[in-house]
């Protein structure tokens, strides 16, 4: 390696918060080094200080945050002691940063050129016509189709990949020595994330850039990205090359954390997730010692728990640092975690079936004096026609806009469907309101909510909302009954039982959606939708939801929509798969079949977008272009011919594909020839080297 | 489009250890001195010991109070003086205070004897002591004022949960109601409703709710508009549970918080309200003291330096109290906003 | 936009008409019709007059007439610009009126001409720097104000700034003609007790936008300070206390209603209270109806100017 | 030049009242009083009285109006502060405040001074005849309506015949002087034929059905005013008067500006201010208007204003007044139908204590039998002692051992003063166990139930004869009887009291039926309150009229 001055470096930089309670330590003890043209990754989950070390490096802490030890070198300059004009001088010319939310980062009330032409007239000087073409060049390098336009236009105008690629342009327009990007894909879609992740790469290649990639997805980090540090709870636990961590990981929770996301391979029954046991400390509570400690199997007591820990580099490899005590007496090939596989559920008897079920609103626009407002619809879902059978488990997968949402409505009975039928046993269900329903019927398909934070109400007792349900689905009467019901669930869900007496306030999300769970299996239904049941939870604390939820399906052989845009997580626990985009079914089948060719070009796509965090697998690179259309007005012919690849002008955009046939079940919605279709290339595959 | 103040949030209130026995406190402190106020000599000789028990129970809930306020200063100010004028208002008839209707002498300067009588704050144009009349004035404005801005919160809230849980026709005519109501400058709609009903406490609760119901609508109604789409709304509704329920088992105690808030904002101004229209004279009647009537007689006499006590007494009460609703829902909204 | 304009102006005229006739028919009563009589011949002499000479004043007041018919001639009226007679004031309520509507209009104007920019500076500058001493001392400044109520300041003010110091005049009947002097006081009542609320929503506007991500992207664009506020936050922290202002107009219409009977300024508020006690059915009536239209008028203004301030909503 | 009247017969009665007075039984004043109503002048009755003539001038030139002060500044504009009303038809006004922006326009045949001495204004003099039913007057000559025409008989009759109008329905026709010349025809009271008779350009003659003594009094009641004969209402759209000032502008609720008549000789003599201004200010605020410098005088402040007056720059100028508060109660209502329950209530009460806390300064305290002392019949009836032992056994005996509860409305019609009273009764009626609630309302309100209320505090206006309360308001069945009281007999006293002129027999008379009314215990009337009004130091001559009237011809404003 040539001795080069590192753009950036961080020394043993410590970040605290001021709050009422106290100094708050948000990062302990972080040393970065970052070198030109290099791209390095954070990673770590939600509080683990990622984000507050990029605010650091920008020296913007807010009132309550300060850096109260070590150093921030750029380019060998110590940062903290720069005065504020000279930190104006760098921030946006030599240091700039991507933000996780593109709408929120940029100024609703100013047009997007302006916004843009800033940063030339400030950082170097120029006229605003000469900042204006500057802006529009960039525009166009960031790949924004109509650039001109898009300097006239206001960001909520534009849509949520397009805006952040102009925060990318903006990013860009100085030429920057380091580019700072907090979760820049986390609020778009998975095949929009696709996109801007190709840009990103290009960019550094392209520029030279150096770039710090905040994430809390490994499988980004891989895709763009050098080196790794992971995070946790305020410290860096583990620093290395990407491969090196990858697949030579020596912190147990580096590991922990590949243990919890499903990779390729891993299989709900042979080889269930190892979720990491307990919960992220708060930050006013850690532990003496290594933060890891209690959730850690390695833990021993006067040694992990002794000292503040230092990071210690990795025999064999400089740059291979870990933050554990441990790490050279465990066997890290031997002790690899496993779940305990489980076998095989045979699918009973169909339990709902739905046919041709098509759900359109009218949106209408004015109210009691209205003078003739103009009536949209909004076709949510077109002609779904699939089925589900006994303790099976399908996936409903498809991005925003995709009508999955207003699919569980019809079913939950809170939307009459327009037309088409959804059976669940024989009581036909797609007209039928919940108000009008039976208890059993109700009782017998029941929900698990996505949101951790919305779906226990905050104002009563855990063992009271439990509780109702018992008593509302007649399952028990007396107080004592209830009661005892409302503890075996707590049980089942694996929560102590004095959580009864508690508001979801004292819960942590993981907790609440335990409860949701336990809530929604209280009245013993026969068929329960997930709706994204993990995706907002951390990943350490996902897998064991997931296993919990597949667990009691499993038990009381209980039918499960699994609603998610994870395809990962789908291909581990679904076993067949229903692939939405704009409320059509564009392909379903088994999970095997839906994961292998032949493909619907939009299900090739998707899989080529969602990032594995697996270096021994090879994924095909396709990027779809544009964004998803609106429901509101969905293209003519196929929904997905605006952004198809394959698209055949004069066929896809006219007319309404055929639904064709593979196999037993496995249908895919296209115009393409079953030839073609079939003659498609897997997707994913593993790696030559790495196979076993 | 609506702007307000009030952010969604947990209350500070539930931070309360007992909130049970909270409301017991309060309901110990409250119905004796609404009985006292709204029943006057029907309470025969009971009158004399009605509000005994509500004096503890007022120190009491200060302390819980200020316990549970203890993170904010503003509010912990507030409380105090809210709870200064509550504990006045029911320790008043056991304060060696003078009759506060008896004319001693009038126009005697604060601090000074007349007739071997000190007056700590004089006595005015009819020698009514003025210490006395200004602690005994916080009575009714107190319990008229928490009244209509209790009552105006029952019809408001109720309308604003119909309105923004079962949409449609219910939302578009209540609205359009609220609309009504709303267009008229609040002023306007009081002089209009007391000249019509009548100048009396019973009818400024009338008129309060015509006037703030619709605010209050509209604020629970968007809360409740927020609150629906909640997943354990949807949970309640896919279980088949009554609208009735979900309104008020599962929505009504969510919009709790911002309604508190809002609520000692809202008392504030229904202070601000009674007195004003007492001043005005469509108000509370003589001859019991009331702040704003104490305005209204003195303004007429008062209108020299020398005099002018007479009106700055009753005006800095009444800033006081007003003050202390304000400075509460400062504070709690500033302790809802940290959670 | 302009149909929701049409629609709003609709809904305000249906507003009118449903007000004006429950307005006519609460005057109608034989109480209030009582009442007119014991103003205009005294409380003796009306329990003097016979049945036949009480219809008979009645007739002569047009009175006697069913109150729809009333009501509709009364509406045919207006609707040809004739707004109706004062009875108190023995004089057409058109021109009396527009009279007293001028006199509120320059309180107004001299409010605002004060209240826009102190409330706007005042909520700036604490909302800037959230937190900071600057911050609490102008937002307790503006709790205090807003919390004394306009009745009680227009008494400190007057105890002090007329009965103390004897700089101005206490009272603002303007008998000599307008007087500034004379405004000067009530100005500073509604001044003072409403700035306190348009500065803390300002402030909590601008605190809201100075903690947006949009400027934490423009201060880490290294863009200057003061370009971060005055480009990118004040425009997006001033929309918000915009309609704001708007809508006090109508409050406005409210709180003169106090400051002019205590200072004695004959304007809009004090003739309706007038109006409303005597009682003066077609004053109240009239008052009424401009009161409305000032409220819906303003918040058609406020939406407009909402939409205009706000790209969001203008290229929806 | 000495007594020109000395040309008229002095009427027969006029020996008669010396007689009275000699004897003790009719004070000098009220000789002087009733001596000018009898058409002497008002100089001559006061030296037959043996009383120094107070400052008026009519020896000179027989004016009503008090001497020229040789002080005196011309010039100057009097600002006034007073509630600004309309001026429609000055015979129908029902309020003092439109006739004091009429006064000094419109002109009255007499003019009674604040001394309450009738004095002849446009007439010149004028004769009754023995049995009080012909009276005869002569008009002055030389008086001008400001239009230029000469001022005649025609112009009264014109008057007198439109007050007599049913349809007008002018308040006039209550005067008992104009009742007089009335007759009832077909259901409606109309003019007797040959009521009014006009000798020439300046004299005429009135034939009453029934004798009338305060004939001349009555023609300075306000409603009273002489309009041109060319009138037609609103006044205040031409308005033609005899008077030294002229209207300019009339805006009601905002202001009334009067100006000098410019081109025509007044006939009254020197006039000193060039204009009179009044402008709207609520009773309530007149005071504190003052206070701020903005108005030379105000139509009148409250007694709770006396201190705030004392401390202001201005000469504070009270009227002693038959104004009172009458706390009735309805003797048709429980329990006041039970005349032990009102007796207990009325000797539970001390009225002299009650108007020493209410008005200590000026105002008699009132005997709960309406007749006012200044009334020239009055009987001092032994003065009222309170007595809460009898009033307990009382109660008792009418079944309330326990006491009794009972709610008083008050209305404040004539100020919050009404309030104190009723607060005062309240602490005092506690003693004898009764438990008052003071229902306090609006004015406005408080008129709507006057006359229905079981308990009510109702003001009673100064009128200059105490027999004329009493006929008013407790006769049988008469529209003001507020009390519901009905006593034949009593009725039949009070008839007798009425057609007896001779002060002494009256005063006999009226000893019975003020002890009967008393005795009944009707009301608790504990003051008869003076009137306050102020005027700033500047002012001079400013008069203190018990009825509130504006007689501004001789004041005058020092620069």
């Amino acid at each position: 390696m040539t001795e080069q001055t590192p753009v950036l470096e961080c020394r043993n930089l410590c970040i605290s918060y001021y709050t009422r309670a106290g100094e708050i330590p948000a990062v302990v003890d972080f040393n970065l080094k970052l070198m030109p043209g290099e791209a390095h990754g954070i990673v770590g989950e939600s509080g683990c200080g990622k984000s507050t070390v990029a605010l650091a490096i920008m020296q913007y802490m807010g009132r309550n945050g300060a850096i109260v030890g070590g150093e921030i070198l750029f380019e060998g300059r110590d940062m903290r002691t720069m005065s504020e004009e000279e930190l104006r001088q760098i921030r946006g010319s030599k240091i700039a940063m991507v933000y996780q939310e593109p709408m929120a980062s940029l100024n609703p009330a100013m047009t997007i050129g302006d916004q843009l032409a800033e940063v030339p007239i400030y950082h170097d000087g120029l006229s605003e016509s000469e900042a204006l073409a500057r802006a529009e060049e960039m525009l166009a390098k960031v790949r924004l189709p109509d650039p001109r336009r898009i300097l006239r236009s206001y960001p909520h105008q534009i849509s949520g990949g397009q805006q952040q690629r102009v925060v990318i342009a903006m990013a860009l327009l100085s030429n920057p020595r380091l580019l700072l990007l907090d979760e820049p894909t986390t609020a778009l879609d998975v095949t929009v994330e696709a996109g801007i992740v190709e840009l990103i790469n290009e960019i550094s290649a392209e520029f030279g850039t150096s770039m710090i990639y905040i994430s809390h997805n490994l499988g980004l980090i891989l895709e763009t990205c050098h080196r790794l540090t992971v995070m946790y709870s305020g410290e860096a636990v583990e620093v290395g090359d990407i491969e090196d961590v990858f697949d030579e990981m020596r912190h147990p929770y580096t590991r922990g954390l590949f243990g919890s996301i499903p990779l390729p391979g891993a299989d709900k029954n042979a080889h269930p997730l190892m979720a990491i046991p307990g919960q992220l400390p708060l930050p006013h509570e850690r532990p003496p010692g290594c933060n890891f400690g209690p959730r850690c199997s390695f833990f021993k007591g006067g040694l992990c728990d002794a000292r503040a820990l230092p990071m210690h580099p990795v025999p064999g490899d400089d740059d291979h640092r870990v933050r554990c005590e441990r790490f050279a007496e465990i066997d890290w090939d031997r002790d690899l975690p496993k779940g305990e596989a489980k076998p095989p559920i045979k699918a009973g008897p169909v339990v709902l079936s739905v046919r041709d079920m098509t759900k359109h609103y009218a949106i209408e626009t004015g109210g009691l004096l209205a003078m003739g407002g103009a009536t949209r619809t909004v076709k949510a879902n077109e002609k779904l026609t699939f089925s589900a059978r006994e303790a099976e488990t399908v996936a409903i997968v498809g991005e925003s806009g995709c009508g999955k949402s207003t699919f569980a409505k019809v079913l939950m009975g809170l939307e009459d469907a327009t037309d088409g039928q959804v059976l669940l046993g024989d009581t036909e269900l797609g007209d039928l309101p919940v108000q009008k329903r039976s208890k059993d019927t109700i009782a017998n398909l029941q929900m698990v909510f996505q949101n951790p934070f919305d779906t226990l109400n905050p104002s009563h007792t855990i063992g009271a909302q439990i509780g109702r349900v018992i008593r509302k689905f007649g399952v028990a009467r007396s107080e004592e009954e209830v009661n005892e019901i409302v503890y075996r669930l707590l049980d089942t869900v694996k929560l102590p039982r004095d959580f009864a007496k508690r508001k979801p306030r004292q819960l942590s999300g993981g907790q609440k959606q335990r409860v949701g769970i336990a809530r929604a299996f209280a009245g013993n239904p026969s068929v329960v939708i997930a709706d994204e049941p993990v995706s907002a939870l951390d990943v350490s604390v996902q897998a064991a939801v997931t296993e919990l939820l597949m667990d009691i399906q499993r038990e009381n052989r209980t039918t499960m929509l699994f609603i998610s845009h994870d395809l990962s997580v789908v291909r581990y626990l679904a076993d067949r798969i229903v692939v939405m985009y704009l409320g059509r079914i564009m392909e379903q089948g088994t999970t095997e079949e839906v994961f292998s060719p032949p493909y619907h070009p939009y299900t090739e796509a998707l899989l080529a977008a969602v990032p594995i965090a697996d270096t021994r697998v090879k994924k095909r690179h396709i990027v779809l272009k544009g964004e998803i259309p609106s429901p509101s007005n969905p293209p003519k012919g196929c929904p997905f011919s605006t952004r198809c690849p394959y698209m055949i002008p004069g066929t896809c955009d006219v007319e309404l594909p055929p639904n064709r046939t593979f196999g037993q079940d496995h249908r895919i919605l296209c115009h393409l020839q079953p030839s073609e279709l079939e003659g498609m290339e897997p997707v994913i595959s593993p790696r030559a080297e790495a196979a076993e | 489009m609506a702007v307000t103040e009030i952010e969604a949030g947990p209350s500070a209130l539930e931070r309360l250890s007992h909130p049970r026995a909270l409301i017991a406190l309060g309901l110990l402190m409250w119905l004796p001195l609404m009985s006292y106020v709204m029943g006057g000599t029907a309470l025969g000789p009971a009158a004399d010991y009605i509000l005994l028990p509500a004096i503890p129970a007022t120190l009491l809930l200060y302390v819980l109070g200020v316990r549970a306020f203890r993170e904010s200063r503003v509010a912990v100010i507030g409380l105090t003086l809210v709870f200064f004028w509550l504990l006045a208002a029911v320790a008043a008839p056991y304060l060696p205070l003078l009759d506060p209707n008896k004319p001693i002498a009038p126009f005697v300067t604060p601090l000074s004897e007349k007739r071997d009588v000190f007056f700590w704050l004089g006595t005015d144009f009819k020698g009514r002591d003025m210490l006395s009349r200004m602690i005994w004035g916080c009575q009714r404005v107190i319990v008229w004022g928490v009244s209509a801005t209790f009552v105006a919160y029952v019809v408001g809230a109720l309308f604003g949960l119909i309105s923004g849980y079962l949409s449609g026709w219910w939302d578009e005519i209540i609205s359009f109601v609220a609309n009504v109501l709303l267009s008229f400058p609040v002023m306007v709609l009081f002089i209009v409703i007391l000249n019509y009903l009548g100048p009396s406490g019973f009818n400024i609760v009338v008129a309060v709710t015509f006037a703030s119901a619709p605010a209050i609508m509209r604020i629970v109604r968007g809360l409740t508009l927020d609150i629906k789409t909640r997943d354990y709304v949807f949970a309640a509704q896919t279980r088949g549970e009554h609208p009735l329920y979900i309104m008020i088992v599962e929505l009504l105690p969510n919009v709790r918080g911002p309604i508190i808030v809002d609520a000692c904002l809202r008392l504030g101004y229904t202070t601000v309200a009674i007195t004003t229209l007492t001043f005005l004279g469509l108000g509370l009647q003589p001859p019991d003291p009331d702040w704003g009537l104490m305005i209204r007689e003195s303004a007429k006499t008062a209108m020299l330096w020398k005099f002018s006590y007479m009106l700055l007494v009753p005006a800095l009460a009444v800033s006081s109290l007003i003050l202390g609703f304000n400075l509460m829902a400062d504070g709690l909204r500033e302790m809802s906003l940290r959670d | 936009m302009l149909k929701l304009i049409l629609r709003r102006l609709l809904q305000m005229l249906l507003i009118m008409a449903v007000a004006s006739l429950l307005l006519f028919a609460i005057f109608d009563t034989p109480e209030f019709k009582k009442r007119l009589a014991v103003q205009e011949l005294g409380g003796f002499a009306v329990s003097a007059l016979t049945e036949e000479s009480y219809n008979a004043w009645l007739a002569e007041k047009g009175l006697d007439v069913p109150f729809h018919t009333r009501y509709l001639n009364w509406v045919g009226d207006i609707l040809q610009g004739d707004m109706g007679f004062s009875y108190e004031k023995n004089r057409p309520v058109g021109p009396l009126l527009l009279d007293r509507l001028a006199n509120t209009g320059i309180l107004a104007f001299f409010v605002f001409a004060l209240m826009i920019p102190l409330s706007l500076v005042l909520g700036i500058l604490a909302g800037m720097k959230e937190g900071s001493a600057q911050d609490r001392t102008i937002s307790f400044l503006s709790v205090f104000t807003t919390s004394i109520p306009e009745i009680a300041t227009a008494i400190l003010l007057t105890v002090v700034l007329s009965l103390g110091l004897g700089w101005l005049p206490a009272k603002s009947a303007m008998i000599n003609g307008f007087s500034f002097r004379e405004l000067l006081l009530p100005v500073l009542t509604l001044v003072i007790y409403d700035f306190g609320y348009v500065a803390r929503m300002t402030r909590a506007s601008m605190a809201e936008v100075m903690t947006s991500q949009y400027i934490r992207t423009a201060v880490l664009k290294g863009l200057p300070y003061r370009r971060v506020v005055m480009k990118h936050a004040l425009r997006n922290a001033l929309i918000a206390p915009f309609t704001l202002i708007v809508l006090q107009l109508n409050w406005l219409l409210s709180g003169v209603v106090v400051v002019e009977v205590f200072f004695e300024y004959d304007g809009f508020g004090k003739l309706l209270l007038e109006a409303a006690l005597f009682p003066d059915v077609e004053v109240v009536q009239a008052c009424t109806l401009v009161a409305v239209a000032v409220a819906v008028l303003s918040q058609i203004i406020s939406d407009i100017g909402y939409t205009f301030l706000n790209p969001r909503i203008r290229f929806a | 030049m000495s007594t020109n009247n000395s040309s008229t017969e002095l009427h027969s009665k006029v020996p008669q009242l010396r007689k009275q007075m000699k004897d003790g039984a009719l004070s000098r004043r009220e000789f002087v009083r009733f001596a000018a109503l009898l058409g002497v002048g008002a100089g001559a009755a006061y030296s037959m009285a043996g009383l120094p003539s107070p400052a008026f001038a009519d020896d000179q030139a027989n004016m009503p109006f008090p001497p020229d002060d040789p002080n005196a500044q011309s010039g100057g504009v009097l600002k006034v502060a007073m509630q600004v009303q309309k001026m429609e038809d000055p015979a129908t006004y029902s309020w003092v405040e439109m006739s004091n922006q009429t006064r000094h326009i419109l002109e009255h045949l007499t003019m009674t001074g604040p001394d309450n001495v009738t004095r002849p204004m446009l007439a010149e003099r004028w004769e009754a005849s023995d049995d009080l039913k012909t009276w005869t007057f002569y008009l002055r000559k030389g008086v001008k309506w400001n239009n230029g025409d000469d001022f005649t008989t025609e112009d009264v009759k014109f008057n007198f015949e439109r007050w007599m109008n049913p349809d007008l329905g002018s308040s006039n026709v209550g005067l008992s002087s104009i009742a007089a010349l009335m007759e009832e025809k077909d259901g409606k009271k109309v003019m007797r034929d040959g009521a009014i008779e006009v000798i020439d350009d300046h004299t005429i003659r009135f034939h009453l059905s029934k004798a009338v003594l305060s004939f001349p009094e009555d023609m300075y009641n306000y409603p009273t005013a002489l309009v041109h004969r060319s009138f037609k209402p609103p006044f205040s759209d031409n308005a033609i008067g005899t008077g030294p000032f002229t209207l300019v502008e009339n805006t009601v609720g905002d202001r009334c500006i009067l100006k000098r008549v410019e081109g025509i000789e007044y006939w009254g003599g020197k006039v000193y201010l060039d204009e009179i201004h009044y402008y709207n200010f609520d009773e309530d605020n007149q005071l504190t208007t003052f206070a701020g410098g903005d108005v030379d005088a105000i139509y009148e402040f409250g007694v709770e204003q006396m201190e705030l007056a004392k401390a202001l720059d201005g000469n504070i100028i009270a009227a002693r007044t038959a104004q009172t508060l009458c706390c009735r109660f309805q003797v048709t209502e429980k329990p006041f139908d039970d005349k032990r329950v009102r007796q207990a209530i009325v000797k539970a009460v001390d009225n002299a204590l009650i108007k020493e806390l209410v008005y200590p300064e000026g105002g008699d305290v009132g005997e709960n039998q309406h007749v006012a002392p200044i009334h020239p019949e009055y009987f001092k009836l032994p003065p009222l002692v309170r007595d809460v032992d009898a009033a307990k056994a009382l109660l008792a005996e009418a079944g309330y051992p326990d006491g009794l509860e009972l709610t008083i409305d008050v209305g404040n019609t004539d100020g919050p003063w009404h309030q104190t009273v009723a607060e005062a009764m309240r602490d005092q009626l506690k003693d004898a166990g009764i438990t008052l609630n003071v229902n306090v309302m609006p004015a406005s309100k408080y008129w709507e139930i006057w006359d229905k209320t079981p308990f009510g505090a109702t003001a009673w206006t100064h009128r200059p004869l105490g027999t004329m309360v009493l006929s008013l308001g407790y006769r049988t069945g008469v529209p003001w009887n507020e009390t519901k009281y009905s006593n034949p007999e009593w009725d039949k006293a009070l008839d007798e009291a009425e057609a007896t002129l001779d002060v002494e027999k009256r005063r006999a008379l009226m000893e019975n039926i003020e002890k009967v009314l008393q005795d009944d215990a009707v009301m608790v009337q504990p003051i008869c309150r003076p009137v306050y009004t102020i005027a700033s130091k500047a002012v001079h001559g400013y008069p203190a009229h018990p009825t509130q009237y504006h007689q501004f011809n001789k004041v005058w404003k020092a620069s």
